[in-house]
């Protein structure tokens, strides 16, 4: 059973390579072999999952040794995996909802004639989204880490002929590989400190080390996270990787890919729970981006953008858990889970919307699509009531215990974060309350599109709704069948070890702020965008929501210190190295070539005159003799 | 014989070395300073004979011998003719035209002629042998000669042999120019005269006047200007052209102002200058 | 005696240089097809060689030793150690697709010239150059390979100056005389360092009294061979400079831009993916060889200018505007990660630093190979002349990215395996500098991806419109390459298990052993 | 009178030789320059064949002179193929290797 592991990968990964190097005779069938082969993963994980249901808790992780990746002295690199619980929680994930999208894909993606080419990329991106959760050591998981990276590069710059979606990609994988380079010393740091980086000697001897080195480790890990997950400071890309189609937008950019971090740092657990210095900065990162997500969530009037600020919020929220150490593991995982239900549902539903209005996505140009789109609307509906929170969906059940493990933290600090993360829940309530009601609510704002194509909203081909059905059962249940009864933390307590956190005040009690700080944020959502007509165009807005719409300023901050401070950079650079080092050197071939030129005079062509140098040169040699003999 | 080995000469050779050494001084320095070639030639023969002698005062009686056959009237001869060759009349200018070069030669020549006679000065050349014995040993200088050249020097003999041949066959390759077509007979040069639509008639004759009795004189043209067809080209490219118009329209006006005083005119025209001047 | 193998590699390419030379000028399809058969031979012998060597022998092996200057103790002496034999796979791997890039580079700009005999020449010299590069690859005779060093910069002067790009940058209208001008400043640049190189040979000679490096190597491991340190030190100097000059370290890196800039792409990759390979090569061998103390000396002045050299390299290709000239600078970027993993002293920094020679031989390869497909379709170098030909030429944009992924060591293709070893190689002895040196990994991402945006997406651009796709000769010069990226990416071992023993000797040349991790952990052999 | 004079009129002859070779354009009065310095030569040759006694010297000289024949032809030669050719015997005029 062990050696299915490697299926699971090659699936994908064959589709990846017969698509992309196929030719356009796969054009006809192209898209129904890229499904048949991330459903074929999804079995083979089925299977897997049924083997590992089926022997004792501490039994179940299964290992995969293929073949000695980079064996040079100590350093030995295997390609190997590893497929534990937790590794099989993204497996299911991956491989399912990847399948769904890849069926929403058929059509949504239909009208393209670059379809094939789609489906070759998302196979990759399964392949290596495997990769990544089932590698067993940390530079395997750096292959998978980078092959992510490099399928979200293409699939955000899928319409490589629109500029902007270049230059996203483009801006995608930079800001990623800062957050690589994090992860990348944290691999040195390990080598130098334990010999290895396989997960199991490291993890098991991560206390026999010291603290400074540890809490390193953990902030390097710490910052690869923030890059891949797109949190605070690294999180600039994901609201301009919204230029990808809206499948991979669901697929990489909610529900999958930009929650490996939230893995690596639950992954490294041990290393975390020993560097407490490090758990805070998650703590606080996780934090910092929950609330800077949200609000621009608020502001932003294009519908992706605004799912995007919302995926960066709830990520900060499973980051958040996953630095509350043993109390916030399981939850943060859960939380990923469900969100990335509801969270592709959300994305799927946006797609739908976009596919019947031209590809619009500005939400001050919808309004009252819920006729036009009932199965769309009700699905979409079910994500919304999901991941704001509304009991008894999925959001409720893994918000609920991550709210609860931050004032489980203890102390002042445990106050702060639980404020922090029940004000995130309020303005998750109002921020995607503002988009329901924009979209499906309210009058009929639609405009004709830049080719003055009126719009005609209508419901989805089949291929499309049913994936969306599928994710909204997921988006409604999975929270309880997950939460009641502890299962999935029992499931996943073997890997990340378990603690019942205390809060200070009753769990009753968070559960009641939580559901009213909720309603709070749907009645003021409903308030300004229900009861109030939208303006087509935006309005002016306050200060902070205009910062708010430009990301906070802080594409602004990275544009005036990084672009054009590096721009001046290499400018001043390549002239350095034009006059100063290339001018050293030819400046000495000048100085050589005028004093040559000097020379050259003496060489006149004259006979007599070469004969005069001669005739000295013999006079001299005669004196050089006679005065040697003299002395 | 014996006088050769001595530490000093008879005054008889010490005489014959200061009368002769300054001729040969002389002719040397009029070699380099005379301005035709042919002078050249014939001062640097005189410095050679001189020097034959001085081989036979100190015993190479071969060499002298040789020296007077081979090089005064052989090798020289060869200078005359060629001397004649490239045109026996032209003379060079002494006028230097490298800058700076006669001061370095002077420079360079007086140094070196300085260093060298200090060394000969400093070197302990007391002990003169004399070639008594070794001219004695097989019977006399050319036999002692002999025997060197044909046993000790048979190696370099046998080469110079091949040398000699290697120049003679080079020198001929020099000057001798291959003729890679057919030469063009009469009939096909009246052709491409006629072809080429110049000098249709033979070229004009030089000017011979009964004063210049030579073929290096051009023709003058009406104007009085000398006419370059005239002469043949030899001449013209040695600059051996000698011109003689000047000379003529010279002849011309003097024999005019005879017969313009013999016919009294000369006071009519003075008359026409100062009236002119006015 | 065994059949002299080594040689045979050598000579093979040197005998079908002149017999592509011979060709008569009328029969220039001739002279094409026969280099490119002379290659493949070449390349089958490599593969013999690569074979029959023994990772787990001697050092050296398939030997050969004659007497050569008998009075100077000069001999004609080959012999492999892994890194060579790595190195020599390379050199053999990549000339056929260099030739088959080439196949058009050097025809008569008038099809109907008949007297036209430089394309004999182009492929004739190119033949010359593997031969001289795969010699010295195999040379152990300190005085035979200064002989090859020099003179390889002959054939190479002439591909650089005699066959340059007809794409001119555009900027300038007298492509000749740029042409001309980095031709020379190649030749001099490379001549000094060798004329610096030979003094320092010769005074190798007059301490040790030969030239074998075998022999010196070993009379200095077992103290029989003493040297003053000052000597050890100016000696070494010497022989680095030279190998700097070629590599090229900064600040001696100026010529290779110009280089490149003006070769035509095969002659460009033959400059940099193969014959400045000698370079970093003879540092190995040489420079660590013969003089362990000094090489420990000059270390951290070394490791500094290689730093420099990632950055400052990555930085000026990031602000270049010709494509070319990038690469260019990208490449002086890379040979700044080779030095450091040599002069880093570890296994892994030494493994990595052999086979990011490998790797980047290939990757800048693929690299510039295709950019010259794509230059030559356009007739223009400048960045800014291109845009959207993703849209009209799919595949050559394809291999164009796959090539640049190389470039900026994306894990699943080689580079990364090497560039990973060498920065941990040298994390593991300069923590500072191997965190300094991450920075290339993002600079990388932002020069490749920055040309891959403004020439291959964004909007068509008129002049591109037309743009073939690659052709068949073409993508057959390309996909072997992305297939052995690929390939070594995933399954490194081949190589390694060659180049980890040679590494190893290197190692206990220059006496040094990799530090211990703080926490050994025991069961890394009951992990696997 | 000591001998050792003939060596000073040598070395004189020799000098007048060489400094007429530097300052005359005439390609023939050069050679005949050469001819001069060889000639000093032979007298010095001979003046130490008679110094030491033996007839090396001698030789030295006599096939000095042959090889001043042989140079005399070939030089002549030459120097009438360049004179046919650029209508000069001036050493100045023959600047260039290539016409």
């Amino acid at each position: 059973m062990d050696n299915l592991i490697a299926l699971l990968i090659a699936a994908p990964l064959l589709g990846a390579a017969v698509l992309l190097c196929g030719g356009r005779r796969l054009d006809k069938i192209g898209h129904w072999l890229g499904t048949l082969l991330a459903a074929s993963s999804f079995v083979i994980g089925l299977v897997l999952f049924a083997d590992m249901l089926g022997r004792s808790a501490d039994d179940r992780a299964m290992y995969q040794h293929l073949f000695s990746w980079i064996p040079v002295g100590g350093f030995q690199a295997d390609i190997a995996f590893q497929l534990d619980q937790l590794s099989m929680t993204f497996v299911l994930l991956i491989t399912g909802v990847g399948t769904l999208i890849h069926v929403y894909s058929i059509g949504y993606m239909e009208h393209d004639e670059r379809r094939r080419r789609f489906f070759g990329y998302l196979n990759l991106f399964v392949a290596a989204m495997l990769l990544l959760v089932l590698a067993d050591n940390y530079l395997l998981l750096y292959f998978g880490w980078e092959g992510v990276g490099l399928a979200s590069y293409l699939l955000i710059g899928f319409w490589q002929h629109k500029p902007s979606a270049a230059t996203a990609a483009k801006k995608a994988f930079l800001v990623n590989r800062v957050g690589d380079i994090g992860l990348s010393i944290a691999i040195m740091l390990m080598f130098t400190t334990f010999g290895t980086f396989a997960f199991g000697p490291v993890l098991e001897s991560a206390g026999e080390t010291s603290e400074g080195k540890l809490t390193a480790i953990g902030l390097m890990l710490l910052l690869a996270a923030c890059g891949k997950s797109a949190q605070v400071p690294l999180q600039s890309w994901l609201g301009d990787a919204m230029e990808g189609p809206t499948p991979v937008s669901a697929l990489i950019h909610a529900a999958t890919m930009v929650t490996a971090g939230v893995y690596l740092i639950v992954r490294s657990a041990d290393i975390f729970n020993a560097a407490p210095d490090a758990q805070l900065v998650v703590t606080v990162v996780g934090a910092v981006t929950l609330l800077f997500g949200a609000i621009v969530g608020c502001a932003k009037d294009d519908i992706k953008k605004a799912l995007a600020g919302s995926t960066m919020s709830q990520i900060g929220y499973m980051i958040l858990a996953a630095g509350l150490g043993p109390i916030g593991y399981a939850f943060a995982i859960m939380h990923l889970v469900t969100h990335g239900f509801f969270k592709a549902g959300l994305f799927l539903g946006a797609g739908s919307v976009m596919h019947g209005m031209n590809d619009e996505v500005d939400m001050r140009k919808y309004g009252g699509l819920r006729k036009y789109m009932p199965v769309t609307f009700v699905t979409f509906g079910l994500g919304y009531l999901a991941i704001i929170g509304f009991p008894g969906l999925s959001g409720f059940f893994s918000k609920d215990k991550i709210i609860e493990a931050a004032f489980a933290k203890g102390g002042t600090e445990g106050w702060i974060l639980g404020a922090v993360t029940l004000l995130g829940a309020a303005i998750t309530a109002y921020y995607m309350t503002r988009v329901m009601l924009m979209t499906f609510f309210g009058e009929k704002r639609w405009q004709p599109d830049a080719e003055g194509r009126e719009p005609h909203p209508h419901e989805s081909p089949k291929s499309m709704t049913i994936p969306m059905v599928l994710l909204a059962f997921g988006s409604v249940f999975a929270g309880g069948v997950f939460g009641i009864g502890d299962r999935f933390v029992t499931w996943l307590e073997p890997v990340t070890a378990f603690e019942h956190g205390h809060p200070p005040i009753s769990a009753g009690a968070i559960t009641s702020a939580t559901v009213a700080v909720m309603v709070i944020g749907v009645g003021i959502a409903y308030l300004q965008y229900g009861r109030r007509p939208v303006p087509v165009v935006a309005p002016r807005g306050s200060l902070l929501t205009r910062a708010a719409r430009r990301d906070l300023l802080q594409d602004d901050f990275n544009h005036a210190v990084f672009v054009t401070g590096g721009t001046h950079l290499t400018r001043s650079l390549v002239y350095v190295d034009h006059s100063l080092v290339d001018g050293v050197v030819n400046g000495t071939a000048a100085g050589v070539g005028g004093l040559s030129g000097r020379l050259r005079k003496l060489q006149n062509g004259y006979v007599r005159s070469y004969a005069v140098s001669m005739f000295g040169g013999t006079a001299v040699l005669i004196a050089a003799t006679l005065l040697m003999r003299a002395v | 014989m014996s006088a050769l080995a001595a530490y000093t000469t008879s005054t008889g050779e010490a005489f014959q070395f200061w009368v002769l050494g300054t001729v040969a001084v002389i002719g040397a320095l009029c070699t380099i300073l005379m301005k035709k070639a042919v002078h050249s030639a014939l001062c640097l023969a005189g410095t050679m004979i001189v020097l034959a002698v001085f081989y036979l005062a100190n015993g190479a009686y071969f060499l002298g011998i040789v020296q007077i056959v081979v090089y005064t009237g052989a090798i020289m001869m060869l200078f005359l003719f060629v001397v004649m060759l490239v045109g026996v009349t032209a003379a060079d200018s002494l006028k230097e035209t490298i800058k700076g070069q006669r001061w370095w030669a002077a420079a360079c020549g007086l140094g070196f002629g300085v260093l060298l006679f200090a060394g000969i000065g400093n070197a302990a050349l007391t002990e003169f042998a004399g070639l008594g014995a070794a001219n004695a040993a097989h019977g006399g200088n050319v036999e002692g000669l002999a025997a060197l050249i044909f046993t000790k020097y048979v190696f370099a003999f046998e080469i110079t042999g091949a040398l000699l041949i290697t120049a003679s066959v080079g020198a001929m390759l020099l000057t001798h120019r291959e003729r890679t077509e057919r030469a063009r007979t009469q009939r096909e040069l009246a052709e491409q005269r006629v072809r080429e639509g110049k000098h249709l008639p033979p070229l004009p004759a030089p000017g011979v006047y009964a004063r210049h009795n030579a073929v290096d004189v051009p023709g003058l043209l009406p104007d009085g200007t000398p006419s370059e067809l005239t002469v043949i080209s030899t001449l013209r490219q040695r600059g051996q052209v000698r011109d003689v118009s000047g000379e003529a329209l010279a002849d011309l006006k003097a024999l005019e102002q005879r017969s313009s005083e013999r016919l009294g005119r000369d006071r009519d025209e003075a008359r026409d200058g100062e009236e002119a001047s006015r | 005696m065994s059949f002299p193998l080594l040689t045979a590699t050598a000579a093979v390419p040197a005998v079908g240089a002149i017999l592509t030379a011979a060709v008569p000028a009328a029969r220039r399809t001739a002279a094409k097809w026969l280099a490119l058969i002379v290659s493949l031979v070449t390349l089958v012998l490599a593969g013999i060689v690569f074979a029959r060597f023994e990772p787990g022998g001697d050092r050296y092996q398939l030997v050969e030793s004659h007497s050569w200057i008998r009075d100077f103790g000069v001999r004609y002496e080959l012999g492999v150690d892994g890194i060579g034999v790595a190195l020599i796979a390379l050199t053999a791997l990549l000339i056929p697709f260099i030739v088959l890039a080439g196949w058009h580079d050097a025809d008569p700009l008038e099809t109907s010239s008949k007297r036209w005999r430089p394309t004999q020449g182009f492929f004739a010299l190119i033949l010359m150059v593997e031969a001289m590069v795969i010699l010295s690859f195999e040379a152990t005779d300190v005085f035979l390979f200064y002989i090859l060093f020099e003179a390889m910069l002959i054939p190479m002067y002439f591909l650089i100056g005699g066959f340059g790009d007809r794409a001119h940058s555009g900027s300038d209208e007298n492509a000749a005389a740029q042409r001309s001008y980095a031709a020379v400043k190649f030749l001099l640049y490379n001549l000094v360092g060798g004329l610096i190189m030979l003094a320092a040979v010769i005074g190798l000679y007059t301490v040790a009294g030969n030239f074998s490096l075998t022999e010196i190597a070993e009379a200095r491991a077992n103290g029989s061979l003493e040297m003053a340190t000052s000597t050890e030190r100016w000696l070494f100097l010497g022989f680095f400079f030279a190998f700097a000059v070629k590599a090229p370290l900064w600040p001696l890196h100026t010529w290779l831009p110009n280089a490149m800039g003006e070769a035509t792409a095969p002659v460009a990759v033959l400059i940099t993916a193969v014959v400045d390979k000698v370079g970093t090569f003879a540092m190995l061998r040489f420079c660590l060889g013969l003089f362990p103390e000094a090489s420990k000396w000059a270390t951290p002045a070394i490791i500094v200018l290689a730093l420099i050299s990632i950055v400052y390299g990555a930085l000026v290709a990031v602000g270049q505007r010709d494509i070319k000239r990038l690469v260019a600078y990208a490449s002086i970027s890379h040979f700044g990660f080779i030095i450091m993993g040599i002069f880093a002293m570890t296994t892994q920094g030494q493994s990595g630093a052999t086979l990011y020679m490998v790797n980047h031989g290939i990757s800048t390869a693929a690299l510039m190979l295709v950019a010259g497909f794509l230059i030559t379709r356009r007739g223009s170098r400048l960045i800014a002349d291109y845009g959207g030909v993703q849209k009209v030429a799919p595949v050559l944009a394809g291999t164009f990215l796959i090539g640049g992924l190389a470039t900026l060591s994306l894990p699943g293709l080689a580079p990364f395996v090497s560039e990973f070893l060498v920065l941990v190689g040298t994390f593991a002895r300069y923590p500072v500098a191997g965190i300094v040196a991450t920075t290339g990994i993002v600079l990388a991402a932002l020069y490749v991806l920055v040309l891959y945006q403004r020439t291959m997406t964004g909007p068509v651009k008129e002049e591109v419109r037309s743009m073939p796709d690659l052709r068949p000769r073409e993508l057959a010069v390309v996909a072997p390459l992305i297939a052995v990226l690929l390939f070594l990416g995933v399954f490194p071992k081949p190589l390694t298990d060659v180049v980890d023993p040679a590494v190893r000797h290197t190692m206990s040349d220059v006496q040094r052993t990799d530090p211990q991790p703080e926490v050994p952990v025991q069961n890394v052999e009951a992990a696997k | 009178m000591n001998p050792v004079n003939y060596l000073y009129l040598a070395a004189l002859l020799f000098t007048i030789g060489a400094v007429g070779v530097l300052i005359r354009r005439n390609a023939i009065v050069v050679f005949m320059c050469v001819e001069l310095m060889l000639n000093a030569c032979n007298l010095a040759f001979v003046t130490f064949s008679r110094m030491h006694g033996n007839l090396d010297g001698q030789i030295v000289a006599f096939f000095t002179m042959v090889v001043a024949a042989a140079e005399v032809v070939v030089g002549l030669a030459i120097i009438v193929s360049v004179f046919r050719s650029r209508h000069s015997a001036s050493v100045d005029d023959a600047g260039l290797m290539k016409l």
